[in-house]
């Protein structure tokens, strides 16, 4: 990144990484999830295939949403993605109507919402939390807390210390994890994701975490103190993880030092296919707007 | 064939539809066991249940949100909004959510849903339960706009309304509600995007929409006792648009008129005045004009409401000013 | 009324008069309220004058809004009446702005927020508390809780019993009180009135209260239990207040008798008034849209 | 006389005024230490602190809702709207409480209150932070609706728009942010409902908004190379709108094309093309044209982005067209 080769903003979800991978690991590949601004790490985590990703990011035709929708729509229905969004909170209603859905239908698929701090003090989040919760949706509702809504500090934002305790206001239970801690996150969505399949109604889950990064690429951040920066850094979940994994031998340095290879190599493969990639055709900007109606395109 | 009211034949179009496909629900305030603010749900709950027919808290966002989730995953929902005016409260999930979905994920997903919308005034309702809004919706990409102006094409259009796979606008009068009509149960679908000409006449066309197309015929054979014929197309879809109908009539009476309930300023019809201005300059003896409603909201007191809304008199005298 | 003088929809506030007296006995003139599609109450007991709002439900060139608002937009500034309003939910930012005016003019204003159990579903009620309690300030949520909203029972809309609950999502104090019970929403009222001049911010009052009539006239209320309905009427606060002052030899039963014949005099006064009045000159209809622009008129 | 980018203008303006007038205060996400998320609002809040330039929850409809209550009750706050595409989210209080409040109450209560609004294409922001929505707000009576295009119209309208005692709708091109020119800071109000001639020309009429503008005047510049002396007018406020300068240039050059970033389908240019085909009807040598962008939402990728919104050869192709 920061090489000038993906255009528009990104937001990176980099430091909240074990929130995505410990929830999406109870997940089968039908169940559903929604996302936001900050998606990429939800969309790998549901087994989104990081070279459509890639190629998105840089706007070619090769990428999930032929270069029409970019990072902030990255979207794979075949893999129960339902898209990361740009507005924030608009995933809340429609994790719910995918909720109604799988209750309706009957299939036993749950919704994973993916949401942040700052999206808990829009509308829709209580009116979603609300119908969910009349209605006994399978819906998991997952707050990634990470203190800031761009420069708004948690505390300035809203009166309460933990978003969990809005669950009051539904009847329905709220939990508060560890969001750093891989199993921590893994244990409460499972929980959860069991009560939904089991027609017991939704859950919020809040997972204290932290963006290593600015809101988006060139973010300066100079609403946050150093000091707290440093700190949370030392908390990072893919160190911790793999700390957690070498002392208690699950596997040695070199293993990870191997997976880490691996995934770079994948990266590398990823920024080479999106690189390869042709740019879309002009006409095809007026396509994919209805099923059965092409616009006028215009002559340049 | 069979006698029904606008209202029934609403109801009734969803209810064949309904009995067909499983996947299709309904969502919205009091639409079951109440049977809807304006009764057009009535009976339904009881035919389908309460599961099918499902009455919503007090969170437009919510309910058109929801009914984006679920068409995104295999259910065609029809969301009742009580009145058109409170579409601002659910905007975002009908313009930035439903609208654009299926373009920002490259044609991958499709969003077969319907929102029906009770428009108009004629109530007493005042200004935030009186608007027309259709051209805000008509200038969303990604959405197409339905408005019946008779029980018959409030019937068929809502076949197709329900068949379409894409985001439909269902606009609904509510003055029409009790207006009845034949109507044949085993029609085909009315297709979305062919208008209707509802009077033939050679020396103006007059393109309505809604309760307006009453208007217009009531005028329109008024005038014809002056021996003035005047055509009434009524589009009956917003969006598609037919055009070929439009061009049609106006290259056989040179004249046009568009009436709509919508405040003037920044109107469908201005929309359509822009596109037949363009399309059939040569064949227009005079400017194209708009009937609509006055740039005031909709007032509250009978006396003032009559007035800001056009009626068939308006009409008579828009039509003998360009003649 | 059902005479068919007045156009349009009304929705009585009869069974709930409690709250609205019993709440703003404790306001002074230039303090705010905002209401609902039910204002006439608490219209009234800000102090509005009957004549010119019997007179607006008539759509008379007297009426408080010159025949423009109707029934569900009646305001009278000068008392404070930030309006009824049709929009259900939408009185909640505007109370929460007139609250941070008076808080930032330092005038010791206050501004309730009246409003009703069903709209405490929508996304504006979540987003005004938690605006006005991280700003500390001086509105007093007034929750109507007549049990439903139109047909939907309270059980069916929120998977909570008392409102009051949703103040913990703001931390915000949550009371619950008998609606019916006019000195106890006045004690309530008073000490959340009394935090928010101190600028200990808001508070959110639950009066458990029930409407005697349809939600619109006209209504045929069918979805209510005519068991419920009797007991009900049986707790009319109106009669629970002239027994009390009965009992505890307030006023005598002759007094009440001439209170009850002096307001429904009042009210013979007002009809005459709203009847004898005449309606809006039709070139209104293009004024009052803007302060400095009048409209074209059509003539006809 | 002094060099500032568009943005700078439009935050000097509000500096200016605030400095007048305690009783004006900011609302917005971000807009305090932040200084907005496009760094309009800047070091507002060192000079007046973050009660008067306040940072807000992520709460669009309570940002403007709070903004209604606080213009009822004797301040006249400025609302940020990030992106002019969240306004779908605070669509109700802007439409069925600012815009008709003061109508509703019989004209009892003044809003004073300005709503700014980033818009536009060009940042590669795809579907949801693109749009121009402006077609919206001219449809509702009770909204001024204000655009400028250059930072000294930036500045002036600003001071103008606070000024105002009804609600304004102040739209913002983000990608005129950047550009600079000069501004006398002590310069008078722009009047709203007044438009600028930015060339002056006999052959053909453009109408231009927002960065439009500088497209029609770059177009304009190569034509002249080729004889062709193009008109170029800048609305600056689409409602209250101008009709007078655009009459009388239409009625010097006798053709006409309305330029703008909307979606051409249902856009307020559609409106202005209405208007002129009624008003201007025998004064008009050829169709009145309209370049919009395409009736797409706005792509993601840079190079259908640029396809879908017009730009200067679109406007010269038009231009040849015509004549
Ligand atoms: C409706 C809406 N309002 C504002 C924004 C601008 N915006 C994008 S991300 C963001 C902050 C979101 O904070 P949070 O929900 O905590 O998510 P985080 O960025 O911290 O992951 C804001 C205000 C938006 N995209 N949509
Ligand atoms: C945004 C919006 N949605 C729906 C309505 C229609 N409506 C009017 S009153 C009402 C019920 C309100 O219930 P509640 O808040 O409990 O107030 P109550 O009528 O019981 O006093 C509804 C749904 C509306 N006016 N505005
Ligand atoms: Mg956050
Ligand atoms: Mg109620």
């Amino acid at each position: 990144f920061g090489e000038g080769h993906i255009p528009g903003f990104v937001h990176l979800y980099m430091g909240e990484e074990a929130v995505a991978t410990g929830v999406c690991s109870n997940l089968n590949e039908d169940d559903y999830i929604t996302s936001t601004h900050r998606g990429h790490g939800h969309i790998v985590a549901k087994g989104g295939d990081l070279k459509y990703m890639m190629a998105e990011l840089f706007g070619k035709a090769t990428g999930y949403c032929k270069g029409k929708g970019g990072s902030m729509h990255i979207a794979d229905a075949t893999k129960g993605i339902l898209g990361a969004n740009g507005i924030v909170g608009a995933g809340h209603n429609i994790a719910v109507g995918a909720g109604l859905s799988a209750k309706y239908r009957g299939t036993g698929q749950v919704c994973v919402c993916f949401f942040g701090d700052g999206s808990t003090n829009q509308g829709t989040f209580h009116e979603s939390l609300n119908m969910a919760s009349i209605w006994k949706l399978p819906v998991i509702f997952v707050c990634e807390n990470n203190l800031y809504g761009i420069s708004m500090h948690q505390s300035r934002h809203q009166a309460i210390q933990d978003v969990a305790d809005r669950a009051v206001a539904y009847n329905m239970p709220g939990v508060v994890v560890d969001g750093n801690d891989i199993f921590a996150v893994y244990e409460a969505a499972n929980e959860a994701i069991n009560r939904a399949r089991n027609g017991q109604g939704p859950t919020l889950i809040e997972c204290k975490t932290y963006r290593h990064r600015g809101h988006f690429e060139g973010d300066p951040t100079t609403y946050r103190d150093p000091e707290e920066v440093r700190e949370w850094l030392n908390k990072d979940p893919i160190h911790r993880l793999f700390e957690y994994m070498i002392e208690n031998n699950i596997s040695t340095e070199e293993e990870i030092q191997r997976i880490n290879e691996e995934v770079n190599k994948e990266i590398d493969e990823a920024v080479r296919f999106a690189e390869e990639s042709p740019y879309p055709p002009l006409e095809s900007a007026v396509e994919d707007i209805y099923t059965d109606i092409v616009e006028e395109v215009r002559v340049r | 064939m069979r006698k029904m009211t606008y209202s029934e034949a609403i109801r009734e179009g969803m209810r064949r539809r309904m009995k067909e496909d499983p996947n299709i629900i309904i969502l919205g305030e009091d639409v079951g066991e109440f049977g809807g603010c304006f009764g057009v749900t009535g009976d339904l709950i009881k035919t389908f249940g309460p599961e099918r027919v499902r009455d919503t808290p007090i969170s437009e966002g919510a309910i058109v949100g929801c009914a984006v989730g679920a068409a995104a995953t295999g259910l065609r929902p029809i969301a009742e909004l009580m009145f058109n005016d409170f579409m601002t409260v659910g905007m975002d999930q009908l313009v930035n959510q439903a609208a654009k979905m299926r373009y920002m994920f490259g044609g991958k997903i499709t969003l077969p849903m319907v929102v029906r919308m009770p428009t108009g005034a004629g109530t007493r309702a005042a200004a935030q339960h009186s608007q027309s809004l259709e051209a805000w919706l008509t200038h969303v990409p990604g959405l197409k706009v339905v408005y019946p102006s008779t029980p018959k094409d409030a019937y068929g259009l809502m076949l197709s309304s329900i068949d379409d796979d894409n985001p439909v606008m269902y606009m609904e009068h509510k003055v029409l509600y009790a207006m009845s009509g034949e109507v044949d149960e085993n029609m085909e679908p009315i297709p979305l995007g062919v208008a209707d000409v509802k009077r033939e006449g050679e020396d103006l066309t007059i393109i309505a929409t809604g309760r307006m197309v009453h208007e217009a015929l009531n005028a329109a054979s008024k005038l014809s006792q002056d021996g003035i014929e005047v055509e009434v197309i009524d589009p009956r879809t917003l969006y598609p648009l037919d055009n070929k109908t439009i061009f049609n009539s106006i290259e056989k009476t040179n004249k046009v008129i568009i009436v709509t309930e919508e405040t003037k300023r920044g109107s469908y019809a201005g929309e359509i005045a822009a596109i037949i201005a363009e399309e059939c300059f040569d064949n227009l003896d005079a400017p194209v004009a708009r009937v609509c409603s006055l740039d005031s909201p909709i007032p509250f007191s009978p006396v003032l409401e009559d007035y800001v809304v056009p009626n068939f008199q308006d009409i008579i005298n828009a039509v003998k000013k360009m003649l």
